[in-house]
């Protein structure tokens, strides 16, 4: 074993509060630390991974308390597959912002800071098996973003990142007001332990800390009522940490509220009400989406549809829904970001990031923007590229749970999808560039970045079987509740022996 | 009326009805209120009613502290009835804790909301959150 | 067998009939003489009758009539036509004015005498000629053509320098595809 | 390894090997993809024989390649027109930019609809079929003209075909669970009621936006006018013939199955007709020779469609047979256009005239591809033609054989103006330094108009593989019965011999050209065209008496009624209206992050309310 | 070889037949439309004489190759629709091709000369013969529908597309398709109006307007041909319509009196009719014609 869970957690936490001791020494480590860290922490999730798929979920124990009392980080496939996922965005958006605010120490050191934090947050709320820890994490996480959003001084950052945070505190609160009623009712706050024991709350507590947990989770998973801090908070935050919100943030949003509505309770309707949600939320963004005229705020809303699409994919419930979601995640987070880290550069130099100051980009930029184009093409679904097999695994799977006129539907969307992307692509490719607009050549690290992630795509669009099989493994092991709760509680049983 | 009843009630039930009084109160200031100040004060109300609330779940009229001193345990041995005749009275302490830890939180968003006016007051000339609409649709 | 002289000859009289019933007339309306051309062609004369019959473009007509004065300016589109039609072909100068000037005998910009512009094969005398006259204009041309005396084509092909110099004499800006012939 | 393995490989591996050449150097990008078709071309004819599978599988899909004898005849028309079609780019696109991502996409495209040919399965279908949505996008777009017009409109249609057939696809393999083609075409008499309905309606959506079907052509003129013409001709030519491919597929094996299939049958060859009537209009009206071809595509599609939806042994036979013939035709003619544009730099007919001494090899190739065009016999479009209208009367569609002989007939209007327009009418002095063009881009045309004549007068060599094609699809042999090497029979006994007709025009033909030549040879004289009989009038030297504004003002005068709506601004509309709605919507979205705490805390209020009814 | 050459006499016997016949027929048309107008008019050989002297015109010019050719194509049409066509009932003395075409051939062979020609008078660059040509395409897709209505009529109704069969149909019955498909014929005959651009359909040649439209540079040999092709495409389609309503022909005199019948059609109706503008031709194909050609339709689809 090269290292166990906690070192998710602990590792780049530690990063983080070193980074300012170690930057006082030598200026460039601020740079190198994170993306040691994160290297380090990308090996062993996939090490860890690789275990775990043979042998089956780690569990590790924090501080010696048995699980029903005490942390415990679960390391299943579903949330490894997560993590390592976070931990690779993490990683390349690294890579990218290696040179990050290249002459301001201090904003690079704040940057790098902050970073490493959401990445602790998101990761700790992914692995961690208690639901008040998972409020921590997210706390972490919401108010390291609120902070990255609020980066830049000079543009409206600080409007977007006060709105974020309106919102998100309201809706911590109701997290909190969930904990406190599962704590009323059950006594426990142990995922595992809370799940085996959901059956003793009266339905109406259930529903009502089910309804809060959608609340205040929703926010970070950006369903739609509460998804209006997304495009604000995408478009005026630095270009890595718009990849990274849609790469590693939203995704651990998603994941608690799946865990919640999966293995937690089994309150009836959930399903239905993500399959709703979700479709609301992606009519709503799309349709917000194709009429945008700026481009950050343009893929920020696209990024909500996408979510929305993963919500559907999971609220069909199925084991092939599951795998089509997940599979929609890796696309998304890996697309996404591909067209947040590209679309930052084809608008570098302009103040507004208007979608017209993209014209004829094609030609000053052409990595970037061929770069831009196959996130595009990922992120709409055009086959051979990896988008096209989670919206196909995820359309048999409606189809077997019999879910026509949802498939109807998100087709229909995902033509507005289809249209804007293209619309910018042909801009461009096709049209001639702005005279007032300088474009800036990427940065060496960036375009390994961004090039990693295209070959991933094309990897992935041509060989779907690389990671379908963990992702099988992944989604069989989210809908198999009995062994999680059994993996969690057998493991505090067998340490006090 | 049963007297009695209500009056032991009243007593238990107080706490929620303030915490849910705070709750609204909060509310009112953070979702009426036109003053960026006002938003946060509301939301720092709202966070303390969201405590309170926590607080009151774990607590027992006239309950002791959840501690085992020498005093109390005597020379009791530390069996499994003894430890739970013993909490019978204890406050739970496992809701004490979360809302340390919750409170923490709130200062921390707290002092970021603080510092994101001072800065939106720089930006913007004005505290009146309506006239902060440069990002919308 | 065409080759033969005897035979030759019964082609050239079978030709010639037909030449000689079958002229396909371009009309060109230049002076007052065009008002006589309807009665002509209508129902009480009727020049249908000896294979007479309009033509609407120079390239399906035989005959060209000049009906009256020409200016210098529609000299040269008739100059211009007649070099269009195809051989063989012929030209009938209708009226005075295509003679010597008739009226017009001192006027500044028209021509006087047709006959050093293009051969005219026969013209038909009166101001204007009533259709009788242009009925017996056309019988005369008929006997030419069967004789084979009407060879103004021919005439035009040989003296075609001198024709030219006096059309360039009188059109001052000619700009017109050499005939090439 | 497997040769069908290897064919991909080969144009896959063609592809990005131009695609990185371009950046070496010209001559090897260009001998890289010429080299790349022919190739694949002939390993497709030497080694791939019909009935050769390969299975595999991806993510738990199990897919297979193969080819058939039904593929065979589209393989044939993509193939000849690659093979074509690249010798031609190679000169045409001399000198353009962005040539490796032109030949990329080219390579592509013909990549993927080898590949739509030879997927046996559904999924590899879809797949080979939006990448030739999206390869030839790019061309459509490699232009840069109408990019946000003609290039939106057509992802849009095609996107909006290809998610009804992505729709279609998961419901036969929900239901299943077999993502084979073979194995639907047997389940489909047992599918559930509304299946049988629905899935020839999505699968003939998005064959029929490919095939640029009334409804859903308007991408078609834009797309086929804007893209180089050196593809459009494959693009016209070999890419709309895959809708066509599909849609018999989908009538052989579904239509035939429903319980009334005459309704949908008579539906979509009126929608053909219609189709067919109005593109023929519209390209009568005119004024850009690549507008008007492409007008002219929807037009020839149409007849092919209506062919198809007939469903007679001899209507799929005339349907396949035009195929074949509208590809070689309408390839040529784009191809003369690519010459024209590149040799005077316009396309429009008020523009050029007088060509046709000057680029005699282009003018004859588009006369013999006019001729077969307008289905004139004795070229191949008659016999496609004919055909059509002899299954059309025997299987009693007397009015849609009107609408057809209509459209055809209107045909001739364009056909006329094409000609006119570019190589007749006034020599101008503009284009008296137009030289013909390159021989590498005429002999593709020569070739395949002299292909046009051979097929018109020996049909019975392209109707071979056709009937072996329709026996893969169950139709019983039709060789004999409908057709011999050079003649044709219809239902009822009647027969044309091509041969002799051909021989008898060609011999008339001939017979009095020499008396025309012969007779007076030396008093025969060449003159002009500024040499007219226009009222004694000596046209100058820059005007330019060719009739080409207005050209056909009367008949469009006649017709405009019908013309007055166009599908198109239907679609605007519509998207406008979906626009506006859209920025209605998006208001929610208010920027006031008060609004957008109220939106939690009605979220809440509504989920509490709704609670039981939502999780009860 | 001796097939074709039996062929070849049989078409050359039957184009001289048809030729003289059809120029015949012009030349009496002249006379009638001129016994019409009250004059004497040209002798009924008149058009004879103008053919012999169109050939012997000594020199004629041209405007490149497609002029030069354009003659020829519209001969094509001529002599190929002609031997398409059985001239007598039973293929007599005439042995021609007609088992080798059939209806819609025949349909499209006709419209085989008109193009090659237009095209030829597209070279000339003479404006008039352009807007000529677009007229008379114009008016073609106009009259074709009638026309084409009228033949699918018969068509469907005899099931066959071939001449003979509905020939030998009249033959067995002893009705003439005139008579059991009247609406048939009507459409037909009034689409022959177009067909012969007389008045008021000369909207082509228009000689007042476009100075005789496509053919206004052509001349000599050139007019020659074409004129003697019109002659012989007159005799071909009148024979046709014979052979489809009138019960064809068992010799040459009935014939010639069939077909002389069916041209004082057009011929009168021309003479007594000012002109049509272009586009109240094609309207005037599309209205009454047309519709009694659905009726036919109707009449054959239903009974």
């Amino acid at each position: 074993m090269v290292g166990s869970p906690v070192l998710f957690i602990a590792v780049p936490l530690l990063a983080a509060f070193l980074i300012p001791l170690l930057g006082m020494v030598w200026k460039e480590s601020i740079r190198i630390l994170p993306g040691l860290v994160l290297l380090y922490m990308l090996v062993l999730a996939i090490t860890l991974l690789e275990q775990v798929m043979h042998t089956g979920t780690i569990v590790e124990i924090l501080a010696g308390w048995k699980p029903p009392w005490g942390i415990n980080l679960v390391f299943s496939p579903f949330t490894g597959i997560l993590a390592t996922l976070m931990i690779l965005m993490g990683f390349i958006i690294w890579i990218y912002s290696y040179r990050f605010k290249n002459v301001d120490f201090e904003e690079a050191k704040k940057y790098f800071i902050l970073f490493m934090m959401l990445v602790t947050g998101s990761v700790g709320i992914v692995l961690t098996g208690d639901i008040f820890n998972q409020f921590v994490f997210i706390e972490i996480t919401s108010i390291s973003a609120y902070a990255l959003t609020a980066f830049y001084k000079h543009r409206d950052s600080a409007e977007a990142s006060f709105k974020y945070l309106m919102v998100g505190s309201l809706s911590s609160m109701f997290l909190l007001l969930a904990i406190i009623l599962i704590y009323s009712q059950l006594g426990t706050l142990n995922m595992a332990d809370i799940a085996s024991k959901a059956h003793l709350m009266k339905p109406e507590f259930k529903i009502l800390a089910v309804i809060f947990f959608i609340v205040g989770l929703g926010i970070e998973a950006e369903i739609f009522p509460l998804n209006g801090w997304v495009p604000d908070a995408y478009a005026q935050a630095p270009g890595p940490v718009g990849a990274a919100f849609a790469g590693i943030v939203v995704k651990a949003g998603v994941y608690a509220l799946i865990r919640i509505i999966f293995t937690l309770f089994d309150v009836s309707g959930t399903h239905q009400f993500l399959i709703v949600i979700g479709l609301t939320t992606m009519i709503i963004s799309e349709m917000a989406a194709i009429r945008q005229d700026r481009l950050k705020r343009m893929l920020a809303y696209s990024s909500l549809g996408q979510m929305g699409l993963v919500l559907v994919a999971f609220g069909i419930g199925t084991e092939e829904g599951i795998f089509a979601a997940m599979f929609l995640l890796i696309n998304h987070a890996i697309g996404k970001s591909l067209l947040f880290l590209s679309g930052s550069y084809l608008v570098y130099n302009s103040a507004d990031k208007y979608i017209s100051e993209t014209n004829g980009m094609g030609k000053f930029l052409p990595v970037t923007s061929f770069l831009f184009a196959l996130g595009a093409l990922a992120v709409v679904g055009m086959p051979p590229f990896s988008g096209f097999w989670g919206k196909f695994f995820m359309m048999s799977a409606a189809a077997h749970a019999n879910m026509l006129l949802i498939i109807a539907l998100i087709l229909s969307v995902s033509l507005i999808e289809l249209v804007y992307y293209f619309r910018v692509i042909n801009r461009i490719y096709f049209y001639k560039k702005e005279s007032h607009i300088t474009p800036k050549k990427p940065t060496v690290n960036a375009v390994i970045a961004m090039a990693t992630l295209g070959v991933i795509i094309l990897i992935i669009g041509f060989y779907p079987d690389l990671i379908s099989g963990y992702l099988h493994q992944a989604s069989q092991a989210l809908l198999d509740k009995g062994k999680y709760i059994q993996d969690v509680l057998s493991t505090g049983q067998l340490l006090t022996h | 009326m049963n007297f009695t009843l209500f009056d032991l009630k009243i007593v238990e039930y107080s706490f929620f009805i303030t915490a849910i009084l705070v709750i609204m109160i909060g509310l009112y200031g953070a979702l009426v209120k036109k003053s960026l100040i006002k938003v946060v004060i509301g939301l720092s109300i709202f966070d303390s009613g969201i405590n309170l609330l926590l607080i009151s779940i774990g607590y027992i009229t006239s309950g002791t502290a959840p501690i085992f001193s020498p005093a109390l345990v005597k020379d009791m041995p530390l069996t499994l009835e003894n430890i739970k005749k013993l909490s019978e009275g204890m406050v739970d302490p496992v809701p004490q804790a979360l809302v340390l830890t919750a409170i923490v939180i709130g200062f921390g968003v707290t002092a970021v909301a603080l510092s994101l006016v001072i800065r939106l007051y720089r930006h913007h000339q004005t505290l009146n959150i309506d006239e902060i609409k440069n990002l919308k649709w | 067998m065409i080759n033969d002289k005897n035979s030759q000859k019964i082609v050239d009289i079978i030709q010639n009939f037909a030449r000689q019933h079958s002229l396909w007339v371009l009309a060109y309306g230049t002076g007052c003489g065009a008002i006589e051309l309807p009665p002509t062609m209508t129902s009480r004369y009727d020049a249908e009758r000896l294979g007479v019959r309009g033509a609407a473009t120079p390239r399906q007509a035989d005959v060209l009539l000049i009906t009256g004065y020409l200016t210098t300016k529609t000299l040269k589109r008739v100059i211009r036509v007649y070099e269009q039609m195809q051989d063989p072909k012929y030209v009938i100068g209708f009226g005075s004015c295509t003679i010597n000037g008739g009226m017009y005998w001192d006027s500044y910009n028209t021509i006087k005498a047709l006959d050093r512009y293009m051969p005219v094969d026969i013209y038909i005398n009166g101001c204007m000629p009533r259709p009788e006259a242009v009925l017996s204009g056309f019988a005369k041309l008929q006997k030419l053509i069967q004789a084979g005396k009407a060879d103004g084509a021919k005439k035009y092909k040989e003296n075609l320098e001198w024709y030219r110099a006096n059309q360039k004499n009188v059109i001052p800006n000619w700009r017109m595809p050499e005939y090439n012939w | 390894m497997n040769m069908i393995y290897i064919l991909f490989t080969l144009m896959f591996g063609g592809a990005i090997l131009t695609f990185l050449a371009h950046k070496v150097s010209g001559l090897l990008r260009d001998t890289l993809f010429v080299l790349t078709v022919l190739a694949s071309t002939v390993l497709f004819y030497t080694k791939i024989h019909t009935g050769d599978t390969v299975d595999f599988s991806i993510s738990g899909l199990s897919l297979q390649w193969g080819i058939n004898a039904y593929g065979r005849i589209f393989s044939m028309i993509v193939l000849g027109l690659g093979v074509m079609a690249s010798f031609y780019s190679v000169s045409y696109m001399k000198g353009k930019e962005r040539l490796g991502y032109f030949y990329f996409n080219f390579l592509i495209s013909l990549m993927s609809m080898m590949g739509i040919l030879m997927s046996h399965d559904l999924v590899s279908f879809f797949i080979f079929w939006e990448m030739m949505t999206w390869s030839s996008y790019f061309i459509v777009i490699y232009n840069g003209k109408n990019v946000q017009r003609s290039g939106i409109n057509y992802i849009i249609f095609s996107a909006l075909g290809a998610y009804a057939m992505l729709m279609a696809i998961v419901m036969v393999y929900a239901h299943t669970q077999s993502l084979m083609i073979p194995d639907m075409m047997q389940a489909f008499p047992f599918f559930p009621a509304a299946y049988k309905i629905w899935l020839p309606i999505l699968f003939l959506t998005a064959f029929t936006v490919k095939a640029a079907m009334m409804p859903l052509h308007v991408w078609a003129p834009d797309a086929y006018a804007d893209s180089p013409m050196a593809y459009t001709s494959v693009f016209s030519g070999a890419l709309s013939k895959m809708g066509i491919y599909g849609m018999i597929m989908v009538f052989v094996t579904m239509v035939n199955y429903l319980p009334d299939d005459t309704w949908f049958r008579e539906t979509i060859a009126w929608l053909g007709a219609i189709t067919a009537i109005m593109a023929t209009l519209w390209a009568i009206a005119q004024d850009d020779a690549r507008k008007l071809l492409a007008w002219s595509s929807v037009a020839q599609l149409g007849y092919i469609i209506t062919g198809v939806a007939v469903g007679t042994p001899l209507a799929m036979l005339s349907a396949l047979f035009l195929s074949v013939m509208h590809a070689l035709f309408k390839a040529t003619l784009f191809m003369a256009v690519g010459a024209i544009e590149k040799q005077t730099g316009t396309t429009k007919f008020t523009e050029v005239t007088g060509l046709i001494r000057k680029m005699p090899w282009t003018f004859i190739s588009s006369l013999l591809a006019i001729i077969g065009l307008a289905g004139i016999p004795p070229l191949g479009g008659f016999v496609g033609k004919w055909m059509l209208y002899e299954s059309l009367i025997n299987s009693n569609h007397y009015i849609l054989v009107i609408a057809i002989f209509f459209a055809s007939t209107s045909a001739f209007l364009y056909c006329y103006k094409f000609l006119f327009g570019f190589f007749l009418g006034q020599e101008e002095k503009e284009w008296e330094h137009v030289k013909e063009a390159p021989a590498l881009m005429v002999l593709p045309m020569i070739i395949m108009a002299t292909l046009l004549l051979v097929f018109g007068v020996f049909p019975g060599i392209v109707l071979k593989p056709i009937d072996l094609g329709m026996q893969t699809l169950g139709y019983s042999t039709t060789a004999g019965t409908f057709w011999s090497m050079s003649g044709l029979f219809n239902e009822w006994g009647n027969q044309i011999m091509m041969r002799p007709l051909a021989y008898a025009i060609g011999g008339t033909f001939l017979f009095f050209l020499i008396i025309l030549t012969v007779k007076g040879f030396k008093e025969t004289r060449y003159v002009t065209t500024k040499d007219i009989s226009s009222s004694g009038e000596v046209p100058l030297e820059h005007e330019n008496l060719t009739f080409s504004e207005g050209f056909y003002q009367p008949f469009l005068r006649a017709v405009c009624p019908v013309m007055k709506r166009r599908m198109m601004t239907y679609y605007q509309g519509f998207g406008q209206g979906m626009e506006a709605f859209f920025d209605y919507l998006r208001r929610v979205y208010s920027g006031n992050g008060q609004t957008y705490a109220i939106y939690v805390i009605v979220f809440v209020v509504i989920l509490l309310l709704f609670k039981n009814s939502l999780f009860g | 070889m001796k097939e074709i050459l039996y062929y070849t006499w049989g078409a050359i016997v039957s184009f001289v037949v048809a030729f003289s016949v059809g120029i015949t027929y012009m030349g009496l048309n002249r006379k009638i439309t001129a016994r019409v107008q009250n004059r004497y008019g040209p002798p009924w050989y008149q058009n004879f004489i103008d053919v012999i002297k169109l050939y012997s015109k000594k020199t004629s010019i041209h405007h490149g190759v497609m002029h030069h050719m354009g003659p020829a194509f519209i001969m094509v049409t001529a002599v190929v629709s002609l031997l398409v066509i059985p001239i007598l009932n039973g293929n007599k003395f005439f042995p021609n091709l007609n088992f080798q075409g059939d209806l819609i051939f025949l349909l499209y062979i006709m419209v085989f000369g008109p193009l090659g020609m237009a095209l030829g008078a597209g070279q000339t660059g003479n404006p008039n013969s352009a807007i000529g040509v677009t007229r008379g395409l114009s008016q073609m897709a106009g009259f074709e529908i009638p026309w084409v209505m009228a033949l699918v009529a018969l068509m469907i109704q005899y099931k066959t597309t071939s001449i003979v069969d509905l020939m030998n149909v009249q033959v067995e019955s002893g009705r003439w398709l005139m008579f059991s498909s009247p609406f048939a014929f009507l459409a037909a005959v009034m689409a022959m109006l177009g067909m012969f651009r007389y008045a008021p359909f000369d909207i082509v040649g228009a000689p007042q307007e476009l100075a005789s439209g496509p053919m206004s540079e052509n001349g000599g040999k050139y007019l020659f041909v074409m004129m003697s092709a019109g002659s012989v495409f007159t005799f071909a389609k009148l024979t046709l319509y014979v052979d489809i309503f009138m019960g064809g022909a068992d010799n040459l005199i009935i014939l010639v009196v069939k077909t002389f019948t069916l041209y004082l059609i057009p011929m009168l109706y021309g003479i007594t009719s000012p002109r049509y503008r272009t586009e109240q031709s094609v309207r005037w194909f599309w209205g009454w014609p047309s519709f009694f050609g659905l009726l036919a339709i109707l009449q054959a689809a239903l009974f």
